[in-house]
This record gives C-alpha cells, structure tokens and sequence, in this order.
C-alpha cells in the first residue's frame, strides 16, 4: 500500500493522485497539516506540525501521529513523496 | 529492519525541512533501522559546526551530528558544497562526509524506503 | 507596514519577519507599525497558532510603537478560517481596507 | 521515477533535479527513467523555455537509459498551457496516467 | 502611483490589491511572468524573465521591459512589493 | 538621482533573487543611483567568495563583489552569518560588511525606494 507524504505546496496534486489510488494512506506534514482532508479515508497529520499551527480541530477524522508511528507507515508501506 | 534514505534539499532556519528530516532520521535510528542522509543543494548546509545561534539550545547542525553519533550515514554533495563556498565541508562535523551523486545512488540502492524533503 | 504572507511554519519567516519589525521600529523615527497577516500568512492568526517564538518581539514591539495587527477576511476566506477562529491580538480587515493601508503607507515589507 | 513539481525558472531544481537523474540512473542498474512535469514543473514542457542549462543533462540520460519525459494535462490545463504550446520531447499523459506511472513505480522522487 | 512588483507565490493577492488602485502599475517578475495579466492596464514584464521561460506570446499586451527600465520605474513610482 | 535599499533574504543558487537583485543593482550604480543592500536569512550566503562552481562563468557573489567595487553598500545580517555557521563572514569578499538590523534601518531611513526580493 502507498503512503503520500503531502506537504502544501504540491498539496493539490499530490491529494488529487492519492484519491485515484483507494488504499491510499495521505500524510499531511509541515504545512500540508492545513489542507482539509476530506474526502480521504485513510489520512494522517504529523503531531507537532498540527500543534505548532493549532489545527488539530479541523482535521476531521485524521489520526494525529508523532515521529515514531510516521516511521513505521514508511517501514509498512510504499513512499510516494509529494513533500 | 529497513534501510532509509532521506534526501534532504533544503538547508537550515530557513524552512523547516532540516527539522522534519532529522527528527524522523533520530526516530528511525532509535527503532534499529538503518539510516543515510544525502544532502543535496542547500541540504549540504546542514552538515556545519559553526553554527551559533544563542536564541536557540540547540542549532540545526548539532541534530545531524547526533544523526551520526548514532549511527546515520550522512554525505553531503561535492559539487553543492563547493558551489555554496563550503571549501569541501572543512566546517563539517566530523562523520559527514562529502560525496557526489554516485554515493546517493548506492544509498537509494541498498535503501527499502526512500523519502525526501 | 510589514505584510506577512508566507504559511506558518513552514519558513521561519513568520518570526524572522517579527525580528526585523523590531529592528527597523528601534533604528527608525517613527512610532506606529502595521503588521498584515495575509495569504498563506493568515494561517498564523490562529488562536492555537504557536506564538511562542515570536512573544518576545511582539511584546518589545508594543513597548516601543503603537501596532496593529491585522488579518485579512478574504484570505481567510480562501482557507476555511473563521472569525472566531482568530486570536484576540488580531483584528480582521478585507482587502479593500488592505489595499488602502498599502496605499497610505510609504514602505511596504513583504515577509 | 522523477516528478518535477516547481517552476522553472524560480528555483534551480529544474535543472539540479536532472543533474540527480543522470547520477542516478549512472550509478543504478536500472535502464529506463520516467520524468513526469506537473503542478508548476509543468511550464517546462513549453516550446519556448530555455533548455540550454540542462541540454547536457537530457544528452546524457537519453545516452544511458530509455527517458519519458511526460507532462500532466491537468496541470496544463490550470495554467492555460495548450498541447499545441508543448515543446516535442514531451508526451502528454492525465492525472490517471500520472497515477498509474506512481502505482508501477518502486521510488518516487519530487523535485 | 504604485508599482506592484509581483512574484507568483504572492500573486493572488498582489493581483487583487493592485486591481484596486486605479492608478497601478504592475511589474511580473521571475516566475510573476507566468500569470494571466488580463484586466489590469498598465503591465510589465522582465524582458529576460519572460525569455526564458518563453511566454512572450501568452503576455497579451504587457510591456516588455529590461533592468534598466525596470529601475527607471522603480525610481519614478511608490514600490509595492509582492516578490 | 536616487537611493535605492535592496532586502533580499534568500541566498545564491536555490533561488533566482539573488540573479534578479545583483542586476538590478547593477542597473542602478550605471545609472548614478545609490545602492544599499540588506543581507537577511539565507540572503547573507551571497558574501561569500569561496564559491566555485565550474558550470558557470560567474558565480553569484563575483556579482555581489561587482556591486561593491562599483559603490554600492552591502550589509549582512551578523545574527544570520553567524547563526549559519559563517563565522562573521570571515570568508566574505573584502567590502561586504557584516552588520545588523540597526543598519539596514538605517539603509531604509536613507532610502527613497525599498526593494524585497
């Protein structure tokens, strides 16, 4: 399965191929923690991005990971980079 | 455990790629994985022990060193480094290595997952 | 007048351009600032934005000179931020507004 | 494979990312090279933009290994860029496309 | 009068505002070149911004200008920068 | 004649500011403007006069060196030289001074027109 590592500036593509692929997992990262996810089922922010910019309420149903879970999705799936 | 590569384009304080990269590189080092780092374009800034910055505790280039304290391979791009008047990373830490494409392309080669920034 | 258009926090011009605010305020004769959030900038008058970096020059900043922070609506707008989303520091302008504090200023800093 | 995401002329990843290509396709055993142009990376593909910078760069991968250059309709279309604009080294291929050329490859870069 | 110099990651809003003043003078400069200059009147374009990326013919009716112009324009009009 | 401040805030290679400031500012010396830059952020990587790059003729400060020989006044952010590892600018080109924001309010309270790139 495909991990997209999403940052914002190449956010619109990057989230317009993820949503042709339906297992894909999208990570928004840095500023990419501002997009709005929606529309993706399996999506997740990276915790201190999300902190930093006070964003975590409007993520919808996207799980809040640290640095340690991201590293075991890049170990457990293929990288698409978009970041 | 996985081998992975992370391309890191970007250099210090100016965006916060530096920052992202050398968390995930210490994560990863810290689960058993292994780790390579090529510092490519102004990523090779990131490789300096000069840096000084009283604002802050610690400067971004005291997380690469702990990159490589703990095991990281970091290169640095010849060409980048000199182009950016480096003078072939004699600032460097010790331990981050200058290098060229080629070695990137071993990394990726012997890598299971590559990531860049 | 000092507009912050780059996204919080992804370059560290969100406070390197506070920092420079400070420095211009201290070296120039002139007491009164004006600091627009706007584009990708607007993202940094979320109330849950981290302010922390940047405290310090926001508060040697108003010991110095009379400052307004603005945000402006439509770039708000354009990324799904509400007015009761934005911290209290901030006070939301339109573009229209924008464009005449441009107009009234000499100097415009883009950050 | 290689997606070229940034403006050209803006930054010099246009240019430093084929410079990566050829290194990277000299020191891989791998002989077939996708470049994909999308998101602002598409205004490369027009006719009239300036190759001499990565001339040398293109010379040498297309010696080493069978080269796709392909750019993104999509991305065109959102920058008014027609096909007939499309200088010939380029084929043109839809966001699908560009999602399937990701499903079969093992390692995407983004320059 | 105003002189917008304008860059494309400002450009939304560096359009929008200078479309407000009816007096605007707008300078597309480095990637600026790439955007649509429609409905704005008075538009320049670096002249050696514009031929390397080849969009001379997509710049409708925008003065082609070189450096030298260009701080001709800077030093006659209020500088507004958006780059 | 006039006087025209430059901020420029990126550094040479990554960008093209650096390209577009330094000939700007070249336009300007020939026309018997006066010319004041502010080196900030990665901006104060273009002092250097260590870059070598074989692939250009020129490398981005030999333009920076130019402006100085030519009159124009060019300042670096100490904070920023130093905070990226460049040691006060002890390899900065003879003339490129290392300054702080106190200068470049200065340039600016001097200045008839401001440019940021």
């Amino acid at each position: 399965m495909a991990l997209y590592l999403i940052d914002l500036p190449f956010a619109k593509i990057g989230l317009d191929v993820a949503k042709r692929d339906s297992e894909a997992k999208v990570v928004l990262i840095q500023d990419g923690v501002y997009l709005d996810p929606t529309g993706i089922e399996n999506v997740y922010a990276v915790k201190e991005d999300v902190d930093k910019r006070g964003v975590a309420a409007k993520l919808g149903n996207a799980k809040i990971i640290d640095y340690d879970d991201l590293v075991n999705l890049i170990v457990e799936n293929k990288v698409v980079n978009f970041a | 455990m996985a081998n992975i590569n992370f391309l890191l384009t970007e250099g210090p304080f100016q965006t916060e790629k530096w920052s992202t990269a050398a968390k995930l590189g210490a994560a990863a080092l810290k689960k058993g994985h292994a780790v390579t780092f090529f510092c490519y374009l102004d990523g090779v800034y990131n490789g300096l022990s000069t840096q000084e910055f009283a604002d802050w505790e610690k400067v971004p280039g005291d997380y690469f060193k702990e990159l490589v304290d703990n095991g990281a391979e970091i290169v640095c791009c010849g060409i980048c480094v000199n182009a950016r008047g480096q003078q072939s990373g004699k600032f460097f830490y010790e331990g981050i290595k200058v290098g060229g494409i080629p070695d990137w392309a071993a990394f990726v080669g012997g890598a299971d997952k590559v990531v860049t920034l | 007048m000092f507009m912050f258009l780059r996204a919080p926090f992804g370059s560290i011009y969100y406070t390197e351009g506070l920092r420079a605010v400070v420095g211009m305020m201290s070296g120039l004769d002139e007491h009164k600032v004006t600091c627009v959030y706007a584009g990708d900038g607007a993202y940094y008058s979320l109330k849950g934005s981290d302010k922390s970096e940047s405290a310090g020059y926001v508060k040697t900043i108003s010991d110095i000179s009379e400052t307004h922070y603005y945000v402006e609506k439509e770039s708000m707008a354009e990324r799904g931020i509400a007015e009761a989303d934005v911290d209290e520091m901030f006070e939301v302008i339109s573009r229209d507004e924008l464009a005449k504090l441009i107009a009234e200023n000499d100097v415009i800093f883009d950050f």
